[in-house]
């Protein structure tokens, strides 16, 4: 029988590889699928999804066209995330 | 014997409103090319002689079920993978036949969600766009031994090669019967549309006890957990060996087929077993009875079973 | 107000409801579907919890309805169409081909269940594999005694057919598959000691008097094995079922090399539940049982007055409970009847 | 096995459904009728697997145990108990999220790191997560190369994927963070088998723990469902 | 792991063993886990005690030999008062320590119970 599972070695050491609560592992489990599935476009996002753009426009000119014609669509959901980080929006529907 | 008279699970329904198109997007497997390129030279004959032309598009990628479901790629990564490879075959206003479970159950799956649910979309969609792409959702998606069945009758008419006296065991995998199990034109329990296939090209069924179990892989256990992989592997091997002793394991899968046949390399090396049984897919059984080249088969890229397919094809006339 | 009553179904319940209506000289017609009475329990071989004979008890009753002059039994008739209101309907009835117009002041309605034929279940391959059968095709084979060719084999018997299954059968439970499955084991231990048998049970519900004894009985005096776990498959090795469950006491899975598989498939309607409550005008529920007036307060009253229900037709019930309803349908039809 | 019941979270289930966007759904009308583990091909190889307790342990939201097991990695994926299941649980997306659960909790990543090399090199390199080279040294000299075996097939002797494609593909791994996920977890080199000796075949076999992911600290997993009897050798 | 189950009771060693040493009412047991809840020990043991029963009666005999609850047992009985069938636990568990004595298999676990640690000098037999 390996050393490792003898008395208790699961109870004590499982309990304690996590530091917190029962609650608190499911909040922060829940904070990250929140993250991870999250669909809204908020400033922060948008700016880590600059590199990724920039890597493509460098691989060619064709790709940059397709940048170029995504721009138009892209402008109304910079000034959303711009205005919603920097609150500019009226503050009631943003419940602030 | 199997019994098909008895009970026929398959769902007339669901055959019923598949599509024989002229044209059919052909989605590339990534096993399939570069591990046994004869099934995706099988398919591009049998299609074609079946009148159905094949497309195939040098800007399919790999379907990103494997890395998904590995957890090395979350599924909000994939999706719009997925989206862009489906949104290819909609430029050409195809539907999507794919060769592999793995590939069918994800595009299906996550092609289903995507229509689902519209913010999912818009969201997918606002990546697309950037790239000058765009996913309608409008592609449905087949699985070839769907197609094939469906072409069941064309199939009889151009049978070149009746495989006499060959006797044909099955597996049908787990992802298409199994996890499709609402798409899939047969029932997950007891499947037998390849039996009525086999049938057609003159071949003869055995069974054996382990037909409905999985092939072992476990998805990536044969790459974590390799000795609980040829353990499922053995057991499901020796079930063939012993209880069937088939000339030939039919497979709808080709991760199916690359595990069942290097596990037997494997399994002599670790474990001494001895274990001599050809696995070829549902494609290169169709291209074997409608009469298509040896070079084109390409059974030589197989590593299990190589005397037993010497035996076998040279009783159908192929010297191989 | 008419002096007749229109017994729907000769079956256990309907049997006793015309019995109790004639001995109150109220005048019955019996209209059965086959050519025989006794509906279901024609195939039992033994009753529970006494384990007494069941085909001697059936043919006392059957005996009590035949030499009864007030019951007028109708063999291979059904009902066609009924109008009217309570006290005087009026009822065509299709006896043999040439239709019969009656005129009844109460119908009971006692049509009964049949057991579901559990073909979706592919994974216990019912019609497909020849040792799988159903719990009703088992009792007629210990009835004629096929059952002795199965000495020292292992004989195993599934819970739960199409009953609490949300896919393909009904979410409903049987109410009486855990008790007849123990009658079954018992009978097999009693006609052939040397076989084992083996129950694969989720959780033993004895629903009724003396039944949770009867199923420890058989589990401790006649050493019948009980596994809590549902059967996953039923796979066909060379001569023998590969049985394949989980034994979820222990959390471990477990197989079993089985030479007869008995499947306590679910107690559903009739399949002319829905068009015969159409015709009477009486709603069901969803699954096609009839629908009674009030669950708690009026089991035995329909949706439509004077409309009478009784036995297994409203719901899985054992024959006891069959008897005391078709008893209790009878005494509440006797305020419409003159 | 004590269960610390106090230390559950049972509205972790509850609030996890809607966040799943609809990938998770159905566990809490299961019957714990065990129709699943009964065919199911990892419990029959592994000592101490059990889908029913991974159900059971999620709804009841004993997510401790669930998150730090070994079990939960032993998931086989063939979705044979969504083909029994009589109230059609998914198990094996459940086992996919809860993967992803567990990984955010430092838990699995010395399995997911070997398998990052095929999203790295294979999959964002060159647009196929098989590659056609062979490290099975029999196969090797038994088979000959791929590429000739292509050619005599009459196919060209490599799949090509258009570079238009791999730009596409890279794009979209890096605008949803797959990419910087994987430079994290820095994938498990692998070595030529043909050259292979003891040191190396050691080195290649253990699974020792990245140090940190990102600013998650890992952990060893525990057998969580049961003593591993003939099992422990392994874990 | 899988086990298979069918072959008759007779060449269950262990069930054998327990029936001669005079518990027989081994197949009363409810399995309605009475024992285990009162039990003080039961958080150190690795099967519950109506596990032990249930695997006795199928015969995984590896799997209770090597388990640690046969050494930890305190063997105070307090189970056999609580139990709805009176199944006398202690018994059992004395029955399998002398098989897995005879068998050879170390005690994995360090809290044996000192009651059966046999002492050199000590002449008093196990249990009683």
């Amino acid at each position: 029988m390996d050393e490792k599972y003898k008395d208790g070695y699961v109870e004590k050491n499982y309990m304690e590889a996590f530091d917190g609560s029962g609650e608190e592992i499911g909040e922060e489990v829940l904070n990250y699928f929140e993250e991870l599935f999250s669909l809204e476009m908020p400033l922060g996002r948008m700016m880590k999804m600059m590199p990724g753009m920039f890597k493509y426009a460098k691989r060619g000119k064709k790709y940059r066209k397709n940048l170029m014609n995504f721009a138009p669509e892209m402008m109304p959901m910079m000034k959303d995330a711009i205005k919603d980080a920097v609150g500019l929006g009226n503050k009631e529907e943003r419940g602030v | 014997m199997h019994k098909l008279d008895k009970l026929s699970g398959i769902r007339e329904e669901i055959v019923a409103d598949i599509p024989i198109p002229e044209e059919i997007f052909y989605f590339q497997s990534c096993v399939a090319s570069n591990k046994y390129p004869g099934i995706e030279s099988c398919t591009l004959d049998v299609l074609n002689k079946l009148g159905v032309k094949p497309f195939v598009s040098e800007d399919q990628t790999c379907c990103g079920g494997f890395v998904t479901f590995a957890n090395v790629a979350a599924p909000t990564a994939s999706m719009p993978a997925v989206a862009r490879n489906i949104s290819l075959a909609e430029e050409e206003g195809l539907d999507i036949c794919a060769v592999c479970n793995g590939c069918w159950t994800f595009l299906n799956e996550f092609g289903h969600f995507m229509n689902g649910n519209d913010e999912v979309k818009e969201s997918v969609n606002m990546m697309l766009n950037m790239m000058g792409r765009e996913y309608k959702g409008e592609s449905n998606i087949f699985h070839i031994g769907a197609m094939l069945y469906k072409l069941k009758d064309r199939i009889a008419e151009n049978v070149e090669r009746p495989l006499e006296g060959l006797k044909f065991a099955t597996h049908y995998g787990c992802h298409y019967l199994g996890g499709g199990k609402y798409g899939a034109i047969d029932d997950a329990q007891h499947p037998s549309f390849i039996q009525e296939l086999v049938e057609i090209m003159g071949g003869e069924n055995v069974d054996y006890t382990a037909s409905g179990e999985c092939c072992g892989t476990g998805f990536t256990q044969v790459i974590n957990d390799k000795e609980k992989s040829l353990d499922h592997s053995q057991m499901k091997l020796e079930s063939v060996r012993d209880e069937a002793d088939p000339d030939f394991v039919i497979v709808l899968c080709p991760y199916c087929l690359s595990q069942l046949d290097r596990m037997q390399q494997q399994l002599d090396y670790r474990r001494d077993v001895k274990l001599d049984i050809p696995i070829i897919h549902i494609t290169q059984l169709a291209g074997l009875a409608l009469g298509l080249p040896k070079e084109r088969l390409a059974f030589d890229a197989h590593i299990g079973g190589q005397d037993r397919f010497k035996k076998a094809l040279n009783k159908i006339g192929i010297d191989y | 107000m008419s002096k007749k009553a229109l017994v729907i179904g000769g079956g256990i319940a309907g049997i006793n409801a015309a019995v109790e209506l004639a001995n109150n000289d109220k005048l019955v017609i019996l209209v059965e579907k086959n050519g025989e009475l006794g509906g279901n329990v024609n195939d039992m071989a033994a009753t529970f919890p006494e384990l007494d004979e069941a085909q001697p008890l059936l043919d006392e009753q059957k005996s009590k309805v035949e030499d009864n002059e007030n019951i007028d039994i109708k063999f291979n008739s059904e009902v066609i169409s009924v109008s009217g209101k309570a006290g005087d309907f009026k009822v065509e009835i299709n006896e043999d081909g040439n239709t019969v117009a009656e005129e009844v002041g109460a119908i009971i309605v006692a049509t009964g269940f049949n057991y579901m034929e559990p073909n979706d279940y592919s994974e216990y391959g019912y019609s497909r594999l020849d040792n799988v059968v159903t719990s009703q095709e088992y009792e007629r084979m210990v009835m004629n005694g096929d059952i002795k060719k199965y000495s020292n084999s292992n004989v195993v018997f599934v819970h739960c057919v199409g009953s609490r299954d949300r896919v393909k059968g009904y979410r409903y439970c049987s109410k009486i598959c855990c008790t007849y499955s123990a009658k079954h084991a018992l009978l097999l231990k009693q006609e052939v000691p040397s076989a084992n048998a083996f129950v694969f049970y989720i959780d033993i519900r004895a629903l009724g008097k003396g039944y949770e004894e009867f199923i420890r009985d058989a589990i401790e005096d006649y050493g019948v094995r009980y596994i809590r776990g549902r059967v996953s498959k039923v796979i066909n090795k060379e001569d023998t079922l590969l049985v394949k469950a989980e034994n979820s006491l222990i959390g471990n899975p477990v197989e079993l090399n089985a030479d007869l598989v008995v499947l306590a498939s679910a107690m559903e309607p009739q399949k002319d539940s829905k068009e015969l409550a159409e015709i009477l005008g009486i709603e069901t529920d969803d699954y096609g049982f009839y629908k009674e007036a009030q669950s708690n307060m009026e089991p035995v009253k329909s949706s439509k007055e004077g409309i009478f229900l009784a036995g297994s037709c409203t719901a899985p019930l054992e024959i006891r409970e069959s008897v005391a309803m078709g008893k209790a349908a009878a005494s509440e039809s006797l305020s419409f009847l003159g | 096995m004590l269960e610390k019941a106090n230390d559950w979270s049972d509205t972790f289930y509850d609030k996890w459904k809607p966040i799943a966007m609809g990938f998770v759904n159905g566990a809490e009308k299961c019957l714990q009728c065990g129709k699943c583990t009964g065919q199911c091909p990892a419990a029959a190889v592994n000592p101490s697997y059990n889908p029913r307790k991974i159900i059971y342990d999620l709804v009841n939201g004993n997510i401790k145990r669930v998150l730090s097991s070994v079990e939960l990695w032993q998931c086989f994926f063939c979705s044979g108990c969504f083909a029994t299941c009589p109230v059609d649980i998914n198990f094996p997306f459940f086992v996919f999220m809860l993967r992803l659960g567990a990984m955010s909790q430092g838990f699995g990543w010395e399995d997911v790191k070997q398998l990052e090399k095929y999203a790295e090199k294979d999959y964002l390199q060159d647009g196929i997560t098989v590659s056609p080279e062979e490290r099975n040294p029999y196969v090797i000299e038994e088979r000959g190369d791929i590429a000739d075996i292509r050619q005599k097939a009459g196919m060209p002797r490599q799949r090509e994927v258009s570079d238009e494609a791999i730009a596409e593909i890279n794009m979209i791994s890096d605008l949803s963070g797959m990419t910087n996920f994987m430079k994290k977890i820095g994938g498990v080199e692998l070595y030529d088998c043909s050259k292979c000796t003891p040191k190396i075949e050691e080195k290649c076999k253990s699974k020792e723990l990245p140090k940190k992911v990102g600013n998650v600290k890992t952990h060893y997993r525990f057998y969580n469902y049961g003593v591993p009897i003939g099992g422990a050798d392994n874990a | 792991m899988l086990y298979k189950i069918g072959s008759d009771q007779k060449k269950n060693r262990i069930l054998q063993k327990i029936k001669s040493s005079g518990n027989d009412n081994l197949n009363q047991c409810l399995q309605c886990y009475k024992c285990g809840g009162m039990c003080q020990k039961s958080d150190k043991f690795d099967y519950t005690p109506r596990q032990i029963l249930e695997q006795i009666i199928d015969g995984l005999e590896e799997s209770i030999l090597n388990s640690r609850a046969i050494w930890i047992c305190e063997t105070c009985n307090e189970c056999k008062i609580d139990c709805p069938v009176a199944i006398n636990f202690k018994k059992i568990m004395a029955s399998l320590r002398e098989i897995a004595r005879e068998e050879g298999i170390e005690p994995n676990t360090e809290e044996v119970n000192r009651k059966f640690v046999k002492k050199a000098h000590c002449p008093k037999k196990e249990d009683d």
